[in-house]
């Protein structure tokens, strides 16, 4: 397994040429009704470019990891940089995905594929554009003058990643991006998504619970073990690229998928 | 054994009004059995409404407001009259070129509608012979009147003496006022009132509150010092605003020169002219009433059978009330 | 077409088959007039009733067929009247929104502007301009800006609670969108909290202009020249209760025009940015 | 202690590190009261100084150092005559949450009755109360109840328009779990639509509890022999603007200090109801 | 294949013993912006304790499907009875699971559970235990005093499964209630929900996304084509209950699973 699994160091110091750095960071949520640890340590640096997929358990804090990385939670303790600077507050460089799909009621799906850019400048035709694409592209253009409230879930999630991927941003953070889709639709968004990776290079960190999914698309993988929760394995995948679906039927892929799930399985049940 | 009766006064509580609260303090309703509660109003015609609806027993309002009311259909009789004039008039400021009636004409004139002098604006127009073509007439609420005036926002404004004088006079504001009564243009002021019905069941009862409130008006015309430190002593906010006791002397003064009349002197206070108040009837027929209304007999909305030895003074007495409003009815020219 | 009676409801019924469409369809529009109309003809149905069995005099309560018949020989001469009313009406209340929707966003933006201002506009709201009234012509004369002014000063309140109310209740999800694309202050406003603010926004129109109207009402008790305002007071001054009821009555109709228009632009607002 | 320069915001600021928390602490805490305090006392110095420099007579406009003298000289006075205030206005305003909740309720529950009172209710409104204060005396009478009737009348609506928007913009796919779970009638009132209608219903309160106020205060103008709203009156009677204006201010603190207590009920419901 | 795949019929009339029938059911959705059509054409019956489950691609009228079922959409034609009855509005028999969580955000978890209770008839001791016991399942005991916004994303679906099951529902609808999952949780939950299944026989419609899910669940799968939708592919699932995870390594599970893979592959795309 060594031969094919390539452990990543998951503290490796801030250098220059890493995208995403976290240091013993923490996050401890203060309710009325108690503090909750949703965080207890993570540490690790991406490179730039990488495509890094979290795996772990539901509730063991990867969408609050996510949200401090886009500086939208400030951490309870320790650090994060993007691009070697300090993260206080949100980056428009990055792209986001949010695990619910967070549209705006009253704009239309092309609106709210528009809406990062409406936001910072005014929309020119060339955006314009290139929204319509990305609707191609997720499949909804048809649906592009509809108000969410008319999509079925798993085409709201489609237009927010459309959304995500309006500014062509260098880091792209998704969380869960494709839970509301089947299989097919699924596997179609995956290619697109490597296809984009392919060519533009994002660095990008991807929730899934699609172990499959994670080795296909990714570069690495973290693992999350379960609360207080800390990142439990950082693996390298080792299949070349462009990855080809048939990938899947590779044993080194079964191998990996075994591995995972096990290490997941490993993590110690919530008490 | 008392019995309780309500008392509604035209407007608040002022010098004009103030021996109603002499006869409650003297004891003068007790005496005859009464428990009374007086209350403030809000403008004679809204008081005669009241009276009329029953909310109140008895009512002490001006003329005008119980001859509209009756016109109106409501069951009034006045039982008294305690002020022989309502000191209509046109108020000035002291430097103001309006000298004469003849100088409003294209003047801007400030107005409260619901004040009892402003639906007789026309009669006196017409009385003084003034040109009311290039008037401009300006409504406005009853708090805004004399400020207007003293902010030249209009050049003159309607009035009843007793109310606006007082309120110039304690702002230390010159001014001068022109008596309507002068031009014939005249009313009675306030006078004891209650509804028919009251009046037929209960005789001795409308005997008993216009003695009291007789009674009470003597008292302080005999002594009308007395009268304001009673009266700051029953109504307790007079004394809290700072011109408070001014006000309150200068405004009974105002009204204890209405008293002075040939009426009571001659018969008693009290006592109504009967073919005067048939000449009123006629004015606010003419000139306060809409079209549709009904004129009322004065024969049976006043009535001078409650008027007694009360109301009584000897000449003494009248020489020396007459000399205490010396000053008033030189303000009111 | 207005409908009156569905303030904001989204609450529809099924539409009825398509059979009786025509004929259900004619009575549906209908209903929403004839319904309040109705119950509106009862009241004063009774209210004649008790006139006349109880013969109240006219000058405590007239009966609704002399105010009708009142309304009616002097409507021409009303309408006259209504027209400065409605006209500052409309102008009180459009100053009114601007100005109300300006202040809560101020004090949702700045935090300083909070602190310093928000106290300071609910004493504001507490005093009772009406006392105020001399102070008002000293200060704005005897004209229209006076009157404005005064429905100004008593309308514009509740706009400016319902809109910050709307403002500070939006979906956090969006405004940590908002964050997340780097959008800031005024884009926010216009893209995000407005339009999540807008069934709050004309809750709070509706609560203003009906205030707007009254205030221009009271705002010609203190002062006015003409309005209807000024003929209710004319016509208290001869205890003409009839005319004051039918003065009152145009002055209804007219305030639920302009309250209409409000419903309609909402419903217009809310088929753009409802949820 | 209620925050009352946050009305509903819930966009608190990180709290500060731990070392700086004390003093830090003790500020923000005095900020929200200092901040308005200074900012209403730099209004009063400049209004001081105009009122000096420009000569303005006292019946126009009084300094407030005479309204403040004014104020101390008669405040146990005024402060008796707060208490009737105070309870018509609290008592007013009681009626008017009940009232306005009901009718709400009533409008949002019934098609029937909402298209055969809501637009009776806003003619309602409409009617500029003030101009019938003749009948009010007539039918009310001159003691408490016409007054808390006054302020009723001029407080309820806000309520009214309030709740029925937070009604009926409901979440509606919590309507359907409601229907999902054969939920019906009452139940999904108060489990649901109340809970969601709750920062609407307090954006209607807190207009409400200002008219409230303004309304008792009218009413005292009309029929009182006591009160603050009579006291302003009597003051206006002799032009006594120094006592009308310390009036006011007593008022207005009080008005301000129900105002707050309305909004620490809002911060105790958000707490137990907001999102 | 015809002998491990036996077709159901798809259109058996409504009979006593069958607990849903949808007949040439139809939905088409009016929207400001045009009508769409939602389901073209719905026509199956399912037998008490029958567990069926729903695939499709995203976006093919599922969802729609099943709140037609629920009695909280009304269909545009044809007609769904639910034991024996037409179905005119919502019935309480059903336990119903959207596919949004949609929890009351100012209960707390237990006290969202209980709402189905809550709404009808007084809480009872009895209930609040069995609140207990479910919340235990979904492995959220320690998170019962907890607001909805306290939890992540696939914390809230589990808190709805809860709520789903607390009425002991005879039939029991349930739209991808695993979708927020990861694999280990998304495996315990089938689990835990096949032995409810195994002991009180509900009847259930389960929408899903995941076929392996499907095939393990499920006794029958219907399979719906892209819009205009139809039920392209009836199948029932040939293995015996109750079933152990292991069924997956069957040679027939493969085989039916790229037989339903393949099945939804067919589907036109979207134009
Ligand atoms: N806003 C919040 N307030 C309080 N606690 C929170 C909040 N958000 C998340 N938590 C808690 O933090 C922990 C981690 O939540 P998080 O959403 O990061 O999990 P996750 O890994 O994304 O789970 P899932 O896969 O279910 O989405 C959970 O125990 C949750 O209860
Ligand atoms: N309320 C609505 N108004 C208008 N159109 C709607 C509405 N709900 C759904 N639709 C449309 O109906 C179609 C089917 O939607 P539905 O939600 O049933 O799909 P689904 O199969 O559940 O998809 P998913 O797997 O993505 O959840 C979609 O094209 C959608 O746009
Ligand atoms: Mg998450
Ligand atoms: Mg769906």
């Amino acid at each position: 397994m060594s031969t094919t699994l390539a452990t990543a160091s998951a503290s490796s110091p801030a250098e220059p040429f890493n995208a995403i750095t976290a240091r013993a960071v923490r996050k401890v949520y203060a309710t009325p009704s108690g503090a909750v640890e949703a965080v207890a340590e993570a540490s690790f640096s991406i490179a730039r470019g990488d495509f890094v997929s979290i795996l772990g358990p539901s509730g063991c804090g990867k969408s609050t990891l996510m949200l401090m990385v886009a500086g939208l939670e400030p951490a309870t303790s320790g650090a994060i940089t993007l691009d070697g600077l300090p993260v206080n507050g949100p980056r428009t460089s990055a792209g986001m995905m949010f695990q619910d799909p967070t549209l705006l009621p009253w704009r239309s799906v092309l609106e709210n594929v528009l809406f990062p850019v409406s936001m910072c400048r005014p929309v020119m035709p060339d955006d314009r554009a290139r929204a319509e694409q990305l609707l191609r592209m997720v499949d909804l253009w048809h649906f592009r003058e509809r108000r969410p409230r008319e999509l079925s879930g798993g085409m709201r999630q489609r237009v927010a990643l459309a959304r995500a991927l309006i500014n062509d941003p260098r880091i792209l953070l998704m969380d869960e991006p494709f839970s509301a889709l089947d299989a097919i639709t699924r596997d179609e968004m995956g290619l697109a998504l490597a296809r984009i990776w392919d060519t533009t290079r994002k660095t990008a960190i991807f929730i899934t619970h699609s172990i499959r999914e994670a080795i296909f698309l990714s570069d690495r993988i973290l693992v999350m073990g379960r609360r207080p929760s800390t990142i439990v394995e950082d693996i390298r995948v080792p299949f070349a690229r462009p990855r080809a679906p048939e990938i899947e039927a590779d044993p080194a892929f079964n191998e990996l998928y075994l591995h995972l799930k096990a290490s997941i399985h490993r993590a110690p049940p919530l008490q | 054994q008392t019995r309780a009766i309500k008392l509604t006064l035209p407007w608040l509580a002022n010098g004009s009004t103030l021996f109603t609260y002499v006869a409650k303090n003297q004891g003068f309703f007790k005496k005859r059995g009464l428990e009374v509660t007086i209350s403030r109003g809000f403008g004679s015609v809204a008081a005669a409404q009241t009276v009329g609806a029953g909310e109140f027993d008895f009512g002490f309002v001006f003329a005008g407001g119980i001859i509209l009311g009756a016109a109106r259909g409501l069951p009034l009789v006045a039982m008294g009259t305690l002020g022989y004039d309502a000191t209509m008039g046109i108020l000035v400021r002291a430097d103001s070129p309006i000298k004469t009636a003849k100088d409003l004409e294209g003047k801007k004139i400030g107005i409260v509608p619901t004040s009892a002098e402003a639906p007789y604006w026309p009669a006196f127009a017409r009385k003084a012979g003034i040109d009311t073509s290039g008037i401009s007439m300006v409504q406005m609420d009853n708090r805004v009147l004399e400020q207007s005036l003293i902010n030249n926002q209009v050049d003159a404004i309607t009035a009843i003496g007793t109310s606006s004088v007082p309120v110039m006079m304690a702002l230390k504001q010159p001014s001068r006022f022109m008596l309507w009564s002068k031009a014939g243009v005249s009313l009675y002021a306030g006078q004891v009132v209650t509804r028919a019905e009251t009046l037929a069941k209960d005789k001795a009862l409308c005997q008993a509150v216009t003695d009291a409130l007789v009674e009470g008006l003597v008292f302080a015309l005999k002594d009308p010092e007395a009268g304001v430190d009673i009266f700051l002593k029953e109504v307790p906010e007079v004394g809290v605003t700072k011109g408070g006791k001014e006000n309150a002397t200068i405004s009974q003064g105002l009204m204890h020169y209405t008293v002075l009349s040939p009426e009571a002197e001659q018969r008693a206070i009290g006592f109504t002219d009967m073919t005067k108040v048939a000449g009123m009837v006629d004015l606010v027929m003419e000139y306060g009433a809409p079209k549709d209304a009904k004129r009322p007999d004065p024969a049976t909305l006043f009535t001078n059978d409650f008027v007694g030895d009360v109301g009584k003074l000897t000449p003494d007495q009248w020489a020396k009330v007459k000399a205490n409003v010396a000053e008033y009815a030189a303000i009111l020219g | 077409m207005p409908d009156l009676t569905t303030p904001s409801s989204p609450a529809a019924p099924p539409p009825p088959g398509l059979a009786a469409r025509g004929l259900a369809g004619a009575r549906a529009r209908i209903r929403p007039f004839a319904l309040p109309i109705l119950t509106a003809a009862l009241i004063i149905a009774a209210w004649e009733v008790v006139v006349r069995v109880r013969h109240i005099p006219e000058v405590l309560l007239p009966a609704p067929s002399a105010v009708a018949a009142r309304l009616w020989e002097t409507l021409p001469f009303l309408l006259q009247q209504a027209v400065p009313t409605t006209l500052e009406t409309v102008a009180g209340f459009a100053i009114s929104t601007v100005l109300g929707i300006s202040l809560a966003v101020l004090v949702t933006a700045s935090r300083f502007a909070r602190e310093a201002l928000y106290p300071n506009i609910v004493f504001f709201q507490l005093i009772p301009k009406i006392a105020l009234a001399p102070l008002f012509i000293v200060w704005l004369g005897i004209g229209s800006p006076s009157r404005v002014t005064f429905s100004v000063f008593i309308s514009f309140f509740p706009v400016v609670v319902a809109t910050l109310t709307g403002l500070t209740s939006v979906d956090r999800d969006l405004l940590r969108l908002c964050r997340a694309v780097g959008a800031r202050g005024w884009k926010v406003y216009t893209q995000v909290r407005f339009p999540a603010a807008v069934p709050h926004i004309f809750s709070g129109l509706k609560i203003a202009i009906t205030f707007a109207m009254i205030g221009v009402i009271v705002g010609e008790f203190i002062t006015a020249q003409a309005g209807l305002g000024y003929m209710i007071l004319f016509a208290a001054s001869q205890a003409e209760m009839a005319l004051i009821f039918a003065s009152i009555v145009l002055l209804c109709v007219i305030g639920l025009a302009l309250y209409a228009l409000v419903v309609v632009a909402e419903a217009f607002a809310l088929k753009r940015y409802g949820a």
